[in-house]
């Protein structure tokens, strides 16, 4: 039954959008056969499979990129309150400085290059993650912390094993989140300044209006998430959370 | 300086199928330059790679080359073509006059600065003293997005880029009037193009021979895809659209859109609409200046032969 | 060992409470390697304490001196159990343990607290009790020089308090340390320490000392001291 | 001392912004002086404050619709795994469709109205709250959840004093992620198909490469926003975490 | 009261750790208005066995019958205090006062528990002594049919456990109801119980029941019942 669950939930999400298409009757809206064999035309003619490489490889540079500083800062502002306050309002600044003049900016000055738009990401997703960490890091136990002070666990030790674990399900959300806020810049970045990417051919698809093509490039790209979600993020999450009971 | 161009073209755009018809047709080995082809997906992209320096020489209004000049770039622009966006109405609309907007829902591309918007309502006023902002709805949005908005009956009229147009077209809908048109009743003539080759002066002052080259080049194609039927077999494809009726409006308006002279009379005709836009659109539009910033038009282009 | 002087130990305000005087004027020495047990009013100051000589909390007025050089290695059995949930039993000793002491004692030590069963477990999987005694084995673990124990045999069986008290009293004869000892037991107090002090409600201070007499001290010794304290 | 951060943060935000443009001296990245002369000038024109009341408006709308409807959901998945189940692999769809996406479906569906703009805003909002709060629920206090049960406080009282105060960290970080990502997705929703709002004029801006003009509205965006964390998220912070030693 | 089978109470098989069966056979009936008190090794399942009862964990092989037809009317206090940090002294009472309970009566169990002062002040910023003389006030306060207790009266001075188990008694024998202690402290039980039921180590069963004389029993009565035991 359990087994069932997944395979049942994603028929009927599919059954659903069967039924709105063909209430709909629109190119529009167009059905999940006619979406499923779009894509299956594209993968073949490897335009698709070329595209989605280069975006995940892109998506890839980045979410670390920016994870990884994003989760340092953000516990440094959860443990230092005087840093916390110098860097309140510049967290405040950054996250709300809108994607388009980030990317604008980064391509003025770093040219149309590679590394102008992975940059542009990690500039937009970084203060998320850092506000989201900082949260996770305000409110950790004093009492494990002030038994690692006495165990002299040291900086080290004392992040890894007793701050670390507490920080998870933060750290989770901020991936969660974070795989998708990414993928909607990297989409207007590679719109703006690229010649290649998914972001690029959805906009192509936009311009002609190509309702299967952009739904089609999404399902990739949808698929290739919930294969991460299955192969590394829900058997992460089983790892993480073995000694709850 | 070198013999090197990069180029940046949207992907589905005709100045993509000259520089088709360029690397395929070996024009530019033959006019003695390199071709470089960045594939864009926006029109900003272009902008912001020639700012940047990533592009070398893109296709964009000239409206934008001016209001950058009075900002103390050096862009410099050359005639691209003649083609206009459409005022489009569906096949059975009572719409025939412009007097007929009124109280109408008319989308119109991109935003209130889109100069063929400026000039519909200068000429509504003057005509029928209609104030489209007031007397008629005006929607604005990514014309795509229009152009759907249109086939489903939510707009009653609507006022798109060419190729946006050419489409709608080819469906049967009805072209009320073009830009070409409004610009003749504003009387503004000889016609003058608005869509333009663009580059940086200085970078075109170290290679005149090349950019020279290049333009030969690019109205060489433009002959080819007009004349050619071997050629326009390859480039009917980058239409983006399989559809023969559509490629056949594209070709057509693209052909008809071909500039066939430069020379005072069209420049003179440039500034007057410069200075018409200017008064009713005000900075936002051309920018600071009152006439035509000089330098606009590169002075070194001739139409080639 | 230590010369402990808190002039005054005050909660900040917060909330609808006002500022609150935990300690005022409490003076107390620690002798190299006695076992000193305090006995106090629930919520008089002794985990508070505890923390100011543990250093865990350093905004009092007053002073805490070590009279070697160095901080003292510590010992500090919480009043909870303070294991890392994420972390097997013995994950949890491992990380304490400093890197003079060999792996082999957590052997013994878990084996004498009766969870050697239990070792790869993790702490959210075992009763408090057991949770209690992992607590204590990490602090015997350390080889501490002090060790500070807030009721540590509380929630454990009968005999499994023994054992731990018979084990707390050999390792401490066995590598000389101080240990302060908190309980609410009196009868353990008399039977594990050199010295029982008495503190007061709060703002706290110490109202009496008695220093017990030598060990060994057999059942009727223990019952005579229980009734001549009780009887005051 | 204290009192001084805020103030000397924001200073040299602005002193750094001021050396970087002053070293680049290019139109691309105006000076302060200048953004904030702009700014002036467009806020005493009216024309600022109507974008930013328009803007703010579908903000607030589609903020309060995302949270209560993603708290919700986020909160009923992570507590019943069945339904969680069920509906995780809609999230990871939802998720990743991108904004372009649905902003496009619900205009061509809806035509170019108000609703449609807060619709597609809620639609790219609510899975990343729900993502949140899910991973927050997941996480609850046993102990906690069995005194209630124990001592019968029934569903809502539960819901209010036992599980909401937990989910507080979690609710705060998709609070303050939140505005930010909604103000990211409204400005290309506004963008596509509305004749006001910031996002419009932003756009206008961006088509004349007027950069002053972008950032005079960001940085109007990024103040109201401060403004808020100040007046109405940090005070609540503190009220929230009044009990914490 | 109660009629409580327990063929089998086992945890899963998690992690390294394979199924651990906790309660295996245990078989205990409770009379209305009975006082019994649970006494066991530390981790032999009596924590289990109370969840059980409240059933806060359903997942067991046997069953666990309520002569009255409703559930009763449950107080249980935990192992661990269990209040709401976020909550006051007073509102995590109030929280749990059922409709029929006048709050008149938490001022007089605050009272007596020495928390009056304390009533609105946050439990983080209480010692652990008083967060559990909260959690007692508790259970008191919500007038329960079965009173569940989880060593209740552990991390209490002397004076003040003296004054718990007198509250205790006194809400007893003024309002009839059915009380299932645990406890370490054999001394305790015979105190408070009418009858010690003594658990075996896991799997868990009943070893020894034992009923106790009538109250009042004096100190001297206390004393040879513990040696009794003790000696055995
Ligand atoms: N969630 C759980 N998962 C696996 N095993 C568990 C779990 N909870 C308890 N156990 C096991 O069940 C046994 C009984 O635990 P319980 O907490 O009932 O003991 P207890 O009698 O209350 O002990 P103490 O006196 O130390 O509190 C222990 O051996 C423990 O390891
Ligand atoms: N973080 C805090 N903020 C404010 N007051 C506190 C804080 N911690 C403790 N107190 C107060 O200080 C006093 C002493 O607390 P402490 O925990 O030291 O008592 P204790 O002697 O260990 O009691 P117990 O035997 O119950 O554990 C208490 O009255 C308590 O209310
Ligand atoms: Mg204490
Ligand atoms: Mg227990």
């Amino acid at each position: 039954m359990q087994r069932l669950i997944v395979p049942l939930s994603l028929l009927s999400l599919m059954l659903l959008w069967q039924g709105l298409a063909a209430w709909l009757a629109s190119p529009l809206l167009p059905s999940p056969w006619q979406v499923f064999g779009r894509l299956g035309n594209e993968a073949a003619g490897g335009e698709l499979l070329h595209h989605l490489a280069v975006t995940l490889r892109r998506l890839g540079i980045s979410f670390v990129t920016a994870m990884l500083l994003g989760c340092a800062l953000g516990i440094l502002m959860g443990r230092h309150p005087l840093l916390d306050r110098w860097f309140d309002s510049w967290l405040t600044v950054f996250l709300n400085i809108p994607a388009l003049v980030t990317i604008i900016l980064c391509y003025v000055w770093f040219g149309l290059t590679e590394t102008a738009a992975i940059l542009a990401v990690v500039v937009n997703k970084l203060p998320n993650v850092a506000v989201t960490l900082r949260e996770g890091s305000r409110h950790l136990d004093t009492g494990l912390l002030e038994m690692a002070q006495v165990y002299r666990f040291g900086r080290w030790k004392t992040l890894r094993h007793v701050v670390w674990p507490q920080l998870y399900p933060f750290v989770v959300t901020a991936a969660r989140t974070g795989l998708a806020l990414i993928w909607k810049i990297i989409l207007v970045v590679e719109l703006l300044g690229r010649s290649d990417g998914m972001g690029y051919q959805l906009h192509l698809f936009f311009q002609l209006f190509d309702v299967t093509g952009i739904l089609a490039y999404t399902v990739a790209f949808v698929i290739v998430i919930q294969l991460i979600e299955w192969t590394v993020l829900q058997p992460l999450d089983r790892f993480a959370n073995r000694w709850r009971r | 300086g070198s013999r090197d161009i990069t180029v940046g073209a949207l992907a589905y755009g005709t100045f993509n199928w000259e520089l088709t018809v360029i690397e395929r047709e070996g024009l530019d080995r033959r006019q003695g330059f390199r071709l470089k082809i960045r594939k864009l997906a926006n029109p900003q992209a272009g902008r912001i790679g020639l700012q940047g320096g990533s592009v070398d020489l893109i296709v964009t209004n000239w409206l934008w080359v001016a209001r950058q000049r009075s900002g103390g770039y050096d862009f410099t622009a050359v005639p691209y073509s003649l083609t206009h966006g459409a005022l489009i109405v569906p096949p059975k609309s009572p719409i025939h006059t412009l007097a007929d907007l009124k109280g109408k829902r008319i989308g119109v591309a991109g935003s209130p600065l889109y100069e063929n918007w400026i000039l519909l309502k200068t000429l509504a006023r003057r005509q029928h003293g209609l104030d489209l902002e007031q007397d008629a709805r005006p929607v604005f949005g990514a014309p795509p997005l229009l152009n759907q908005q249109l086939r489903q009956g939510r707009l009653d009229a609507l006022l798109n880029y060419w190729h946006y147009a050419a489409r709608l077209e080819a469906a049967g809908y009805r072209r009320l009037l073009d830009g070409g048109d409004l610009l003749t009743r504003l009387g503004i003539t000889p016609p003058v193009p608005t869509l333009s080759y663009v580059f940086r002066e200085r970078w075109a002052a170290d290679r005149r021979d090349t950019v020279t080259a290049f333009l030969r080049a690019a109205y060489g194609a433009k002959d080819a895809i007009c004349g050619d039927r071997r050629v326009w077999r390859y480039v009917a494809p980058l239409t983006g659209s399989t559809d023969p009726k559509i490629q056949a409006t594209l070709r057509q308006r693209y052909c008809q859109g071909r500039l066939r002279h430069w020379g005072a009379p069209e420049r003179k005709a440039a500034a007057r609409l410069y200075a018409l836009l200017h008064e009713a659109g005000g900075d936002a539009l051309t920018g600071p200046a009152a006439a035509l910033p000089r330098g606009t038009f590169w002075a070194d282009f001739v139409l080639p032969r | 060992m230590i010369d402990i002087h808190i002039e005054r130990k005050a909660f900040a305000a917060s909330g609808r409470a006002g500022a609150h005087t935990a300690i005022a004027g409490l003076e107390l020495h620690l002798a190299e390697h006695e076992f000193v047990c305090l006995v106090g009013p629930s919520g008089c100051g002794k985990t508070t304490l505890l923390n100011l000589i543990a250093g865990l909390d350093r905004d009092f007025e007053g002073h805490i001196r070590f009279h070697k050089a160095a901080r003292p290695r510590l010992g500090y059995v919480f009043q909870e159990p303070r294991l890392l949930p994420w972390r097997t039993v013995r994950e949890n000793l491992a990380l304490a343990l400093p890197a003079d002491v060999e792996p082999a004692l957590l052997d013994e030590l878990l084996e004498i607290a009766g969870l050697t069963a239990f070792q790869h477990t993790y702490p959210t999987r075992l009763s408090l009790g057991m949770n209690r005694r992992v607590a204590l084995v990490r602090a015997f673990a350390v080889r501490p020089d002090l060790l500070l124990m807030d009721e540590p045999f509380v929630s454990l069986d009968a005999p499994t308090a023994v054992r731990m008290r018979r084990l707390l009293r050999d390792l401490w004869q066995h590598r000389p340390h101080t240990v302060l000892f908190v309980t609410h037991d009196l009868r353990e107090a008399l039977e594990l320490g050199d010295r029982i002090v008495f503190l007061s409600p709060p703002p706290t201070r110490v109202i009496r000392e008695m220093t017990l007499p030598p060990h060994p001290r057999g059942p009727d010794t223990l019952e005579r001291l229980y009734h001549r304290i009780r009887g005051d």
